[in-house]
């Protein structure tokens, strides 16, 4: 059975939790929490860069509560006559007027790999929106994505340029081969990211870290893997500008009923990245010193 | 629409299939995502005496055809469980039955929850915990003949309520266990819990699991849930609780044939989030595809071989 | 190209891949399919001191992610092993070395077996076979601790051959076994056999397995042939040979980061007959890319996490 | 690594056991044993009749080598990001000149039901030929076939007419949906089936058996469900008419090695079907009375 659009208030906590995921400023209160379980049929699969495929998904009730940060958990169900799979999570990359979601998916190891393989035609399981959105107020934002951590961004920017809201999009990857097709983010969001690799292969050469302004007075928002996200925080933390990462921990379920996602909290607690993040102020979070 | 009740444990149970403990929470984050109470029930995540931290990540991770986890049995306490978490379960599952899964690692800290419990409302009664293999020293009382027996005996005089033991896998012979179960006054036994293993990350050279070793589950585990449900269902005579891989109503009746009355879902929500809705349909689909009235005719109804 | 040879129970193994017992055969069957010759060694199909005709079909089925099988030791019996079977092997696995699976009933059984074969040529040594779950008692000296101790220290008395004990994972705690392995003179330890299952076809309502139940192998069970390797190999300073689900190279990397000196392959033979050859050339790989150059300076390599 | 056409003899006891499946009369020596492991891509996936798929795999040196009632274990071997899945024994149903084998494959369970999924450009593990073939001399063959027990047949026919054999082929379904196009069976194997339904629905109506000749001095051979087998059997039986039959049974390894799939003999051993069978002189099996 589908459950469809059932609607359900936040839970206090959530509520609060999100209360405290500002920026400094004051905020419009929280929308409430949807969520859906909707079978999605897979519209087209294409490879953009190295390990690395563009995916769209039906899915128009996910499509149309998702914001950008929140995550779907990706699987084939239970009636394939494929493997047992868990779900995956992925950061919701984009989203169609017409009901249709984008997901940026760079092969891991064995289930990224299986998704890879998808073919239009083929049925998912989609359970989303889910998790915490990156949260926004006037200021000028800068992005800063570390490989298929551009994926939520994608979808922010978009919103942004269509509310004429001004980001910066600074996008860093090991290589220029794993570099996600540049034009098509254009087409996608409207806008040019600026290009930072490794070894120097495509656009300017260094890590993702040397693009950020740390003097304007924008908002940080950040995405990709453990060790850029630290390094972030890092200079952040020195110029006390405001930071939201996004992070990445294994998950069971991904709607809060298992503890597997957990992360340290400042305050010394675990806290369930799936319910209470994925995107997190930086400094609700334990940081290694 | 064959007849999927059964009454047991003192209440009736308008369907067969639970949620397992630890894979539903307290119940309150499904509650969007699928008509909890059209299900036979939910095992609530283990309560203890005070509130447990947990292990630190990572907790989960996908095995070949099933999971491992080891979330270190984080859970409120049972203070905090009783101001914030029973008001929703009483308010929200009118059909539905709640157990209590209970874990300690001392007889009185099961007792204690016990005692501390009783006298509420919004639950049916307990599902002990004498086999979680995320804890150092978690098996104990579940692989450890005097031990279990000593428990179940103090908790049975703790309370009326239904008391249920969910066994481990892990011994030589599960039979014994049951029996010592159904000797000190056990209502019912579970069968099955997570299966001990761990998994290596070969490029880091470290386990993958935070807390070095954890416990598997999903359909991995079928054909050992079924075995030990087989063997604690033929051992006694008090209702079974079936519960490993569970995925539909094929693998349910497994268990039912094999002799549990109840079957628990738990890996399969994660899946599919209504895992559990759809086992209890598959089930009602195959009695009415084989013409059989009543679930309970089914229950224990495998044939042996000729020997 | 990585050194993988190991000299293990007085001899050289120019690779750590063996075929599982049980699977193999007597490695007859598989030799026009692979090159078995270039593996580190097989362990034949269990060899009791009669003939043994076996379990009724249905004896194997498929389960999620793995198998169940109950053949119930169907084999030849020592004598016809001797003449029949012992000297295929002798002629045409020159440096692949064989490791004979013994099984019995009694400590006579076992002890009559080994006394029979020992002043044979063919083969390197034993691996004694105390935990086939598929016949009934056949796990008995596996979990008995006075049996298996009495049974070990019997047996080390009858040979000088290396003698490797086979766990059973169906044990709360494998290192007691494992240590008393040790203690009475085993060279070795061979972890894991399969864990007890049970599969039930629902449209007949009987057991798919003749035998009704049976042992669950293959992937499956991989997270629990990791976790009785690395108890093994951390309880002991014996060598352990890791088993369970072990497909590929990276597979068995992570029984060899647990402890294990050596691995053996069964049920994916089935999927693929090269498995085991490729697991060996698997590991080599793995070694090559990253830059070590002797396969021992992996073997228990784990580091765990600071606690 | 392929382990490609390497050749062994086969071993003195499937020799022996070889010159036993006779029937009746003496025979040419048996040649050698020839088994070979393949990676094999499927060249059609054709929907042929209900819940029943005609498969078209590329695999030349299995091609080569079968002979009619011989068998292959089909899978996905480890390398896929797929189920594990262990491989499933099919009958080889048709070779073409140009290395392509058939299989007629019905949907039972998880494992047909997956392989019926299979799309053109998929690869698959082949293992064969494997297992004994049926044995013919110069007399008239009656094949009886019930369901998908059709399959080794068509290989046959399309041999023997081509030797010019005369051959006589009884096809039994449960009803017309489940029957095997008779056109596509002609254009495979240059002859007509005479098709029995239980139902009447499509060519005679009642069981294969009503079709059997028990007068002539013709070879029966017979493939189906066991029940089936046993009808047959109990008829040969009585009329003394020398009958080869194809069995099943749960198979393992499929080489051997694995002693699974053994059925009752009527010297009381178990025999392993994949090895001494799946083809067996009727009256070496033990029969219920
Ligand atoms: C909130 C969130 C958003 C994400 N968004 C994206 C995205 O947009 N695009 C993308 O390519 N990837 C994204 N990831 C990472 C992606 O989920 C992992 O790469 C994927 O789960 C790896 O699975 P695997 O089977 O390929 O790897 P394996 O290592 O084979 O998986 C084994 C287990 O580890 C878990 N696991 C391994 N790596 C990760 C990881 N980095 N994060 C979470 N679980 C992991 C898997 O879920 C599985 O349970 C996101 C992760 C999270 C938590
Ligand atoms: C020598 C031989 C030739 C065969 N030729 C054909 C053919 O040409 N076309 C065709 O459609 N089918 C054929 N079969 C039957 C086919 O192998 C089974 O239908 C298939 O294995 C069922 O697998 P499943 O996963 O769909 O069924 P499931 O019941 O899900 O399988 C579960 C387990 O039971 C085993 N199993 C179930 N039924 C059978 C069976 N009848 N025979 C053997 N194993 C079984 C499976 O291998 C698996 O291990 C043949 C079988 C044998 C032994
Ligand atoms: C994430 C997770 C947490 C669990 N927590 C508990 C628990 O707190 N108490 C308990 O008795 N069992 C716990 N279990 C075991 C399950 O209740 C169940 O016995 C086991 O998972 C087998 O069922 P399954 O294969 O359907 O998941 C947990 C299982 C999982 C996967
Ligand atoms: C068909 C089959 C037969 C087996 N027979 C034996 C046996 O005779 N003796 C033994 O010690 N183990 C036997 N085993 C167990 C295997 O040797 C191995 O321990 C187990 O299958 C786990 O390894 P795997 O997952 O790689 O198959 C058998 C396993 C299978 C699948
Ligand atoms: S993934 Fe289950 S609680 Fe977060
Ligand atoms: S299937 Fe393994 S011996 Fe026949």
């Amino acid at each position: 059975m589908e459950s469809g659009g059932r609607r359900v208030i936040v839970t206090a906590l959530d509520h609060q939790r999100s209360q405290r995921l500002t920026t400094g400023r004051r905020e419009a209160p929280v929308p409430q929490r949807i969520r859906h379980r909707e079978r999605a049929s897979v519209v087209a699969s294409r490879r953009v860069a190295e390990a690395t495929v563009w995916l769209e998904l039906e899915s128009p009730a996910v499509a149309a509560d998702s914001r950008p940060g929140q995550f779907v958990m990706l699987g084939y169900g239970l009636d394939s006559p494929g493997q047992f799979m868990l779900p995956r999570p992925f950061s919701v990359g984009w989203r169609s007027g017409d009901g249709r979601i984008g997901i940026l998916l760079r092969i891991f190891g064995g289930g990224t790999h299986r998704l890879s393989t998808l073919r239009p035609g083929d049925s998912l399981l989609v359970l989303g929106p889910l998790g915490v959105p990156f949260r926004l107020d006037e200021r000028p934002v800068q992005c800063i994505a570390g490989g298929v951590g551009l994926a939520p961004f994608i979808f922010l920017s978009d919103q942004a340029t269509a509310a004429g809201r001004s980001v910066r999009l600074i996008y860093g990857e090991r290589s220029g081969s794993h570099v996600f097709d540049p034009e098509l983010v254009k087409r996608l969001t409207g806008m040019e990211p600026e290009v930072w690799t490794e070894d120097g292969s495509l656009g300017r050469q260094g890590l993702v870290t040397r693009g950020m302004d740390l003097e304007d007075d924008s908002i940080l928002l950040a995405c990709g893997p453990t060790p850029m996200l630290q390094a972030v925080r890092s200079l952040a933390h020195k110029h006390g500008k405001p930071l939201q990462v996004s992070v990445e921990e294994y998950m069971g379920c991904g709607v809060g009923t298992c503890q597997g996602c957990v992360v340290p909290g400042s305050d010394g607690r675990w806290i369930k990245s799936c319910l209470e993040g994925p995107v997190f102020d930086a400094e609700d979070l334990a940081w290694p010193t | 629409m064959a007849d999927l009740t059964q009454h047991l444990f003192g209440v009736e149970f308008q369907g067969p299939a639970l949620l397992a403990s630890g894979t539903c929470g307290y119940g309150q984050d499904y509650a969007d995502l699928i008509p909890l109470d059209r299900l036979g029930g939910i095992v609530t995540k283990a309560v203890s005496l005070e509130p447990r931290r947990g292990n630190p990540p990572h907790r989960v991770s996908e095995t070949p055809g099933g999971m491992i986890n080891a979330i270190g049995l984080e859970n409120v306490g049972l203070k905090a469980f009783i101001a914030e978490k029973l008001p929703w379960l009483r308010q929200n599952l009118r059909r539905a039955h709640v157990f209590v899964n209970v874990v300690g690692w001392t007889e009185d800290d099961y007792a204690g929850v016990v005692a501390g419990l009783d006298g509420e409302n919004g639950f049916v009664g307990y599902e002990i915990n004498v086999s979680c293999p995320n804890v150092k020293g978690g098996t104990m009382f579940g692989t450890d003949e005097q031990a279990l027996a000593s428990l179940v005996s103090r908790l049975r005089a703790e309370t009326e309520r239904p008391l249920i033991v969910k066994l481990t896998p892990n011994v030589p012979d599960v039979c014994v266990y049951a029996r010592i179960c159904e000797e000190c006054g056990a209502d019912g036994l579970s069968a099955i819990n997570t299966l001990p293993g761990m998994l290596i990350d070969i490029e880091r050279r470290r386990p993958v699991i935070g807390n070095v070793s954890g416990g598997v589950s999903g359909p991995a585990i079928l054909p050992m849930g079924v075995y030990a449900t087989w063997k604690a269902a033929t051992a006694t005579s008090i209702p079974v609780m079936g519960i490993g891989g569970i995925r539909d109503g094929a693998d349910a009746m497994q268990y039912i044939l094999a002799g549990a009355a109840l079957v628990q879902v738990g890996t399969a929500s994660f899946v599919d989030p209504s895992a559990s809705v759809n086992v209890q349909q598959g089930i009602d689909d195959y009695l009415d595809r084989h013409g059989v009235d009543r679930l309970t005719d089914l229950v224990g109804a495998l044939e042996l071989p000729a020997r």
